[in-house]
């Protein structure tokens, strides 16, 4: 009873509950998750606009080889630059090629982007970031000025220097993009390390001699991970449009790989006559990076509620 | 005694697309000069909005009802567009947690100085002296270095007195404090409680003093309220209803009221939740909560009263309340 | 808000933009002058070179009277031992620097060029001695009889400069500095973006009232842009002309666009000291699964001709009773059976330069014929530099180089041994092909050349025959050179000698 | 002040070291030799090894490094092989059309992204404000690329009002030649009176500035707003405005200045953004900057220019984090500077 006391009036320290005015009324209602999803998406169209998006996108990605008209590489000068028709709904390319099929296919390329630049830029991040604010000291300043090397350089100037170094590869592009982006996970992560490393739990489980591994992973991981996965939900899109950057500017996918950034950019002498080979490649990449920002704007909502308010 | 604030069946809700909430239901109160008035709940109980409305500062999106009479004039509630109405002539008011409550990157001469010219009763020329005036009433010393101040060059007290001051500055007759002690510590607490009474007292201001902790506040009131869910579940004179409260909601409440040091809340004490207010309530919102629930409290709960003028809202007649006690 | 407002102010102003303009003509080139010392110079340096320098003669486009065009010689001839060649130089030419153009500067250039070692030094490496034997008389002696008419009015290595720009070195002239004895100078060069050619007023020639007086080559690398800025008129002649555009340029009102022929060739070098393209059977499958007329017609949009062999087929000394591959996938199979290597290596790796289309959409194409025959091909587009240094290594080189060819003069043996000739150390030979009868047969051919051309052209034949038979390379294409450009543009003569355009020939219409 | 400004630029030194190493290291994993590059298209053999020995390329690669740190402590960048100019004057030559772009479309950022960002945030969930939330997130989605392509094809291509890419007519600076004093032709050209040369460089900066500020407009109008939206729900703000004190006052005098440093953050960050598109803006537009001067060297293995360039924007971007932070300590009171 004494305990519960204490930790209420620790963790709940009194008038903060208003300083975030009306919207939140007068303290928490404590309504169950559920519920709060259910009024989260009644009041946000634009999150559900983006899952449904998304989830076309994901579908065609995953049933590309059955949903796609042609096969995308299959070459047929006979229907060489031919506008949108029925036989091709988005029309064809130089070689002939169907881009409807192409813009399918395309997708898979960019989901695979995201997903593997996030994972490793986390896989990288993370672990950085959790011992950094875990251990702290020298060990945290020199893990960190590591990360501030990384971070010195504009956003994209890296991931490019990188590929060129790897030399210009899909594969290489995306390792190149998880390597300028982990800085950013090892960040987050350390903050919410640090903020949770004081609790009373963790110096408990200290206290008692438990490794720090356990200690990290049990403990401290469990409870930090939000804002490295809301931070994930937000650099999904962004790291779709660097991946078709650099295609465009010739250091990231090649031919014969089908990639969105890639095919706008070889459309780049003809779009003024034939528009359609790179007005919708580029519309696929609009409408795939809009769905996952809706989604990520949403997901921090949920996920990170406090956040709400900040970028 | 003149009456300088009354309200009278005041409602606020929340209108959205999925549900409303109705966070303040059939309020009615008043202020006479000099009097010291606490209005005492948990949280999200309605306090705040009840004083927010009153002042007219909810968001637009907020919908209001009720009627407001300042010194016996009409006031709209209507939370649009009335910023520099009546309440504003009349009243101000303060928010929890000075810290919070001034801007860092301006020096409190700065503020004071905007607040007062905006309250229409100072000119440019003479405002340095009112500003020094109010800061020593509110008993700062050396007002002139304070005025050069940033916020956080100042201990909570004093910045809570700067706070005051502020307030003062509009010359107001009604000054509402919503929750004006509870970021500070207990000893700071006691000072500013004093100040507030000392003001109200020595200048005939009129003090609604929004809290959920009644101990603290207790020897300090004339009057007090106690709201439960939106709605004034008691009210009547302070000394009447520490000795004798009629509500079961009050007697939880005043069982919890802790000795000297507790100045954090020991409301959750009371087992069980506050009611969802965007759902209706059938019956006494205090039911699921109550020890001494009834098959009738199902049904509205009457308002009754007691000889001196305490009043309660509950099934319970006075006879059961002392047979329960 | 702001932007809308910038944008109507640039509205605004461009209205009211109105300059007086020299009469000014625009070339879109795709790449910036690199080596600025015509000693040096070998590469897209040409535009400038024929502009502002002279050789001692020029080589005609096929059809003309003559062989050549006088250039800074106005008379020549060769001994009857074809080892003495004596050339009456022009008189009353001076340098752009002020130097005035005798035998003495001829020599010395031509000395400095060919002491340099740089660039295409080597046209020079058969020659003994150079020697002004008068104020108007050089003589150039050498070793074994040598074309040297032809060698002095190549596009690269050949030009005259002035003796003080010649002491002051290469490093002046890489500052953008230029002394030649042709019609145009350089006034100005913004590195990677322009060089800016003025009418040199004392030109040996003369100037008419409707030349230009100033040509502006604009730095444009990428062909959507050149085509964009011809469309709009911002250019008035661009050189990479993309060969689907060609037909619909053409139709715009004031635009002029068609290919002329060339000798320019593009072929795949088969690598044939890398499994498994070391194997010869192997290799003809590879040029069987070439789709030759999908890619002359539809990538080239038929400004091109299926290539035969790897002389261009307007280049004396082609070959035209070779056993050209054809298109033919039951054949490639059989020969794929045949070479014995198992089905799962048929493995080969393609580089080609990344930016260039044609070879994209011809790697595509091939890359989906040999996938028809199990034949996997792995595209490697790069950087020229890079692709071309990978491929001169074997450990790196991939089994098919891209390669477009142009000869430095006119003459065969500029395939023959710059491409396939054995060498120490790789340079161009990306075949890594080796074969002593072949290197005999085209190192005899090169020194027949200059006094029995008709030997030396069966030594050139039997080599072309040799290069098919052993498919060192996919020859597919011989190449149109595309010219889009204003019609206002008269002069306009195309010569498959010279990647340049002569500006001094062309007029406003 | 200065003790901090001290460990400042401490802290600056060795992240500049590690900067240096890594652009150094990565420039020497370049698959394919720089020497083919400088020589040209037809090199000799001798002529290879000659090149690749000046370059020191022979040399271990610690070796290489430490050369390399004497030569920059010199102010020496090495030699472009590319345009076999010091990449130093590359450089110096570039910088301007790159800083005059990127202010300029700083400047518009900052003069419509930002004041869109409060006037959302001041019209909370009004209509101005879910116009100004969908565009930004919708315009957060739009490569840069495209929006580059689309400006040619409309403003160029269509309506012909701008020039497709370059910084300047060609034959407009040669006619109204202009000194080059600030690097930015406005104000050269200004400077030289040379009215033509002005209009032109005008005429030239439009699209890509455009272009530029778009991309960033999105991200600066969206912190903006949710920066604002805190801010306001602070209790000083709710202070000032229980207590009658007009919306102007308010928002331009106290909300303000309590999202200056946030917003100073977000200037930060979209001058990073800038950079890193200006990249791609240069590439498109052709535009004589940095950017595209550290692409082409890129695609081209000119290790000494991506180096360089590199270096210089990566110095360029920490400088203004620099200055930034300098900036907080003038505007919060807080943290007052010992």
């Amino acid at each position: 009873m004494t305990l519960s006391k204490t930790s209420a009036s620790e963790t709940m320290p009194v008038g903060r509950t208003n300083t975030r005015g009306a919207e939140c009324h007068e303290g928490p209602f404590e309504p169950g998750r559920a519920a709060l999803m259910g009024d989260f998406v009644g009041r946000n169209k634009l999150f559900v606009l983006g899952l449904g998006l998304f989830l076309i996108i994901l579908l065609t990605a995953l049933f590309a080889p059955w949903l796609a008209p042609y096969d995308p590489n299959n070459i047929d000068f006979s229907v060489k630059l031919e506008g949108p028709s029925w036989a091709h709904w988005m029309g064809t390319d130089d070689l002939g090629r169907d881009i409807l099929s192409r813009v399918m296919f395309g997708a898979r390329t960019s989901l695979i982007i995201g997903i593997n630049v996030i994972a490793v830029a986390m896989a990288i991040g993370i672990p950085i970031g959790l011992v950094s604010g875990y251990f702290g000291g020298r060990l945290d300043s020199i893990l960190m000025r590591l990360t501030d090397v990384f971070l010195a350089f504009p956003p994209l100037l890296l991931p490019i220097a990188i590929t060129a170094a790897l030399g210009p590869s899909l594969i290489n592009a995306m390792i190149a993009l998880a390597i300028s982006w982990f800085p950013w996970y090892a960040r987050i992560m350390r903050g919410a390390v640090m903020s949770i490393r004081s609790n009373l739990y963790v110096s408990a489980a200290r206290t008692m001699s438990i490794s720090h591994l356990k200690i990290l992973v049990r403990h401290i991981l469990p409870n930090a991970w939000t804002p490295a996965l809301v931070q994930a939900s937000m650099d999904f899109g962004y790291t779709i449009l660097a991946a078709a950057s650099l295609s465009f500017i010739g250091i990231g996918a090649k031919p014969p790989a089908i990639e969105w950034g890639l095919m706008v950019s070889l459309s780049r002498s003809k779009f003024l006559d034939y528009w359609w080979t790179a007005a919708f490649p580029g519309l696929a990449i609009f409408v795939t990076v809009l769905a996952v920002n809706l989604i990520g704007d949403g997901l921090r909502d949920i996920l990170d509620p406090k956040s709400r308010g900040q970028q | 005694m003149t009456t300088l604030l009354s309200v009278t069946g005041l409602n606020v809700s929340f209108p959205s697309i999925r549900k409303t909430v109705r966070a303040v239901r059939g309020v009615s109160l008043s202020l006479d000069e000099g009097e010291i008035v606490a209005l005492v709940g948990e949280s999200g109980s309605g306090k705040t909005m009840t004083a927010m409305a009153t002042m007219g500062l909810l968001p637009d999106s907020a919908e209001v009802t009720g009627e407001c009479q300042w010194l016996g004039r009409s006031q709209s509630l209507s939370p649009r567009g009335n910023r520099k109405s009546l309440a504003g002539q009349h009243a101000a008011i303060i928010f929890q947690n000075p810290l919070t409550a001034l801007n860092p990157f301006f020096t409190i001469e700065q503020q004071l100085t905007d607040v007062a010219l905006a309250s229409g009763k100072v000119s440019r020329k003479t405002v340095l002296p009112v500003l020094l005036d109010k800061l020593s009433r509110v008993q700062l010393p050396d007002p002139a270095q304070v005025l050069k101040k940033y916020p956080h060059q100042l201990s909570g007290g004093q910045i809570q007195r700067v706070v005051i001051a502020m307030a003062l500055v509009c010359q107001p007759r009604v000054l509402i404090a919503d929750e004006p002690t509870t970021a500070l510590d207990v000893i700071v607490q006691a000072e500013i409680l004093q100040l507030l009474q000392s003001l109200a007292r020595e200048e005939g201001l009129s003090v609604l003093l929004i809290t959920h902790d009644l101990g603290v506040v207790a020897s300090l009131c004339d009057r007090v309220e106690v709201m439960y869910a939106g709605e004034i579940i008691e009210s009547g004179q302070m000394s009447d209803v520490l000795r004798s409260p009629a509500h079961p909601y009050t007697r939880k409440l005043m069982a919890t009221v802790p000795d000297i040091r507790g100045g954090a809340t020991v409301l959750e004490y009371i087992s069980g939740q506050v009611p969802d207010l965007s759902r209706p309530i059938r019956g006494c919102a205090f039911k699921e909560r109550c020890d001494r629930r009834l098959p009738v409290c199902d049904e509205s709960p009457p308002v009754r009263a007691l000889n001196d003028g305490q009043r309660y809202r509950c099934h319970l007649t006075s006879e059961q309340e002392v047979e329960f006690s | 808000m702001k932007a809308i407002k910038i944008l109507l102010l640039g509205v605004a102003i461009s209205l009211s933009l109105t300059v007086a303009h020299a009469r000014t003509l625009t070339y879109a080139m795709y790449g910036d002058i690199k080596d600025w010392d015509p000693a040096a110079a070998f590469s897209l340096e040409v535009v400038m070179l024929a502009n502002v320098y002279e050789p001692l003669l020029w080589y005609n486009p096929e059809g003309a009277d003559e062989r050549f065009t006088p250039a800074l010689a106005t008379d020549w001839s060769v001994s009857d031992d074809g080892l003495s060649w004596t050339f009456t130089l022009r008189e009353g030419v001076t340098f752009q620097d002020g130097t005035p153009f005798n035998a003495e500067a001829a020599k010395l250039s031509l000395d400095r060029t060919r002491e340099m070692r740089q660039g295409a030094w080597y046209i020079w490496a058969g020659v003994e001695s150079i020697e002004a034997i008068d104020t108007h008389e050089l003589v150039i002696t050498t070793e074994t009889p040598q074309p040297i008419d032809l060698i002095a009015s190549s596009q690269y290595g050949a030009y005259i400069y002035s003796p003080d720009a010649a002491e002051q070195g290469t490093d002046w002239f890489n500052e953008g500095n230029a002394a030649g004895t042709g019609p145009y100078q350089v006034r100005q060069w913004s590195q990677g973006q322009q060089v800016v050619l003025e009418a040199f007023d004392q030109y040996w020639g003369g100037w008419e009232a409707n030349q230009y007086d100033r040509v502006i080559l604009r730095v444009v690398t990428e062909n959507a842009t050149q085509v964009q800025m011809l469309m709009s008129g911002e250019a008035d002649f661009i050189s990479l002309v993309p060969a689907d555009i060609v037909d619909r340029v053409d139709q715009e009102v004031g635009l002029s666009s068609y290919a002329v022929p060339s000798w320019k060739n593009s072929q795949f070098l088969i690598n044939t000291q890398k499994y498994p393209t070391d194997n010869r059977a192997f290799r003809q499958a590879l040029t069987h699964l070439w789709d030759y007329d999908s890619v002359v017609n539809e990538v080239y949009d038929g400004h091109a001709s299926v290539g035969e062999g790897p002389i261009p087929k307007t280049m004396w000394g082609h070959n035209g009773d070779l056993q050209n591959p054809t298109f033919d996938l039951e054949r490639a199979r059989e020969l794929l059976n045949e070479s014995g290597i198992p089905e799962s290596d048929w493995e080969i790796s393609m580089a080609y330069i990344g930016t260039d289309e044609a070879y994209k959409n011809s790697a595509l194409l091939f890359q989906a014929m040999a996938a028809q025959v199990g034949v996997d091909v792995d595209l490697l587009p790069g950087d020229w530099g890079v692709i071309w240094n990978r491929a001169k290594d074997l450990s790196t080189a991939p089994n098919l180089q891209s390669m477009t060819w142009w000869p430095t003069y006119p003459t065969p043996n500029d395939w023959l041994i710059g491409l396939f000739r054995t060498e120490d150390s790789t340079l161009f030979n990306l075949s890594h092909y080796s074969n002593p009868e072949y290197d005999r047969l085209v190192t005899e051919g090169a020194a027949l050349e200059g006094y029995d051309r008709e030997a030396a052209v069966q030594n050139y034949e039997e080599a072309q025959r040799i290069l098919v038979d052993d498919a060192v390379a996919i020859f597919y294409a011989d190449i149109q050179s595309r010219v889009a450009r204003a019609t206002d543009i008269g002069g306009v003569q195309e010569n498959p000698a010279y990647n340049a355009v002569f500006f001094y020939d062309l007029y406003e219409q | 002040m200065k003790t901090y400004l001290a460990q400042r630029l401490v802290q600056m030194f060795f992240i500049l070291l590690g900067v240096l190493t890594l652009t150094f290291l990565l420039s020497r994993v370049l698959p394919g030799s720089p020497v083919e590059m400088m020589l040209g298209h037809r090199p000799s053999v001798e002529q290879i090894e000659a090149a690749r020995a000046e370059l020191g390329l022979d040399k271990p690669v610690a070796v290489q490094f430490l050369v390399y740190l004497r030569d920059l402590a010199q102010g020496d960048l090495g030699t472009s092989l590319r345009t076999g100019q010091p990449v130093t004057s590359d450089l110096f030559n570039r910088f301007g059309a790159t800083f005059e772009l990127t202010t300029l479309a700083l400047t518009i950022v900052i003069v419509v992204g930002i004041p869109l960002g409060v006037l959302s945030a001041v019209r909370q969930n009004t209509w101005p404000d879910h116009v100004v939330r969908t565009t930004s997130i919708a315009g957060m989605a739009l490569p840069v690329f495209l929006i580059a392509m689309l400006m040619q094809m409309v403003f160029y291509g269509r309506l012909g009002w701008f020039p497709l890419q370059g910084r300047i007519d060609a034959e407009i600076a040669l006619d109204f030649p202009f000194a080059q004093r600030t690097g930015f032709y406005l104000v050269d050209s200004l400077l030289a009176g040379q009215w033509e040369a002005f209009k032109s460089a005008a005429l030239h900066l439009v699209l890509p500035v455009v272009t530029l500020a778009m991309a960033s407009m999105a991200v600066v109008t969206r912190i903006t707003r949710n920066t604002m939206v805190e801010v306001l729900q602070q209790d000083h703000i709710r202070t000032l405005r229980a207590y009658g004190v007009g919306s102007r006052k308010v928002y331009y005098k106290y909300a303000l200045k309590a999202t200056l440093i946030p917003l100073l953050t977000v200037i930060g960050l979209a001058y990073g953004y800038m950079l890193g598109g200006s990249v791609v803006v240069e590439f498109i537009f052709d535009w004589p900057g940095m950017g595209g001067y550290a692409v082409g060297g890129i695609t081209r293995n000119d290790f000494p220019a991506v180096m360089g360039a590199t270096l210089l924007l990566a110095v360029i971007y920490l400088s203004l984090n620099l200055v930034i932070d300098l900036l907080y300590h003038l505007v919060d009171p807080r943290l007052e500077l010992k």
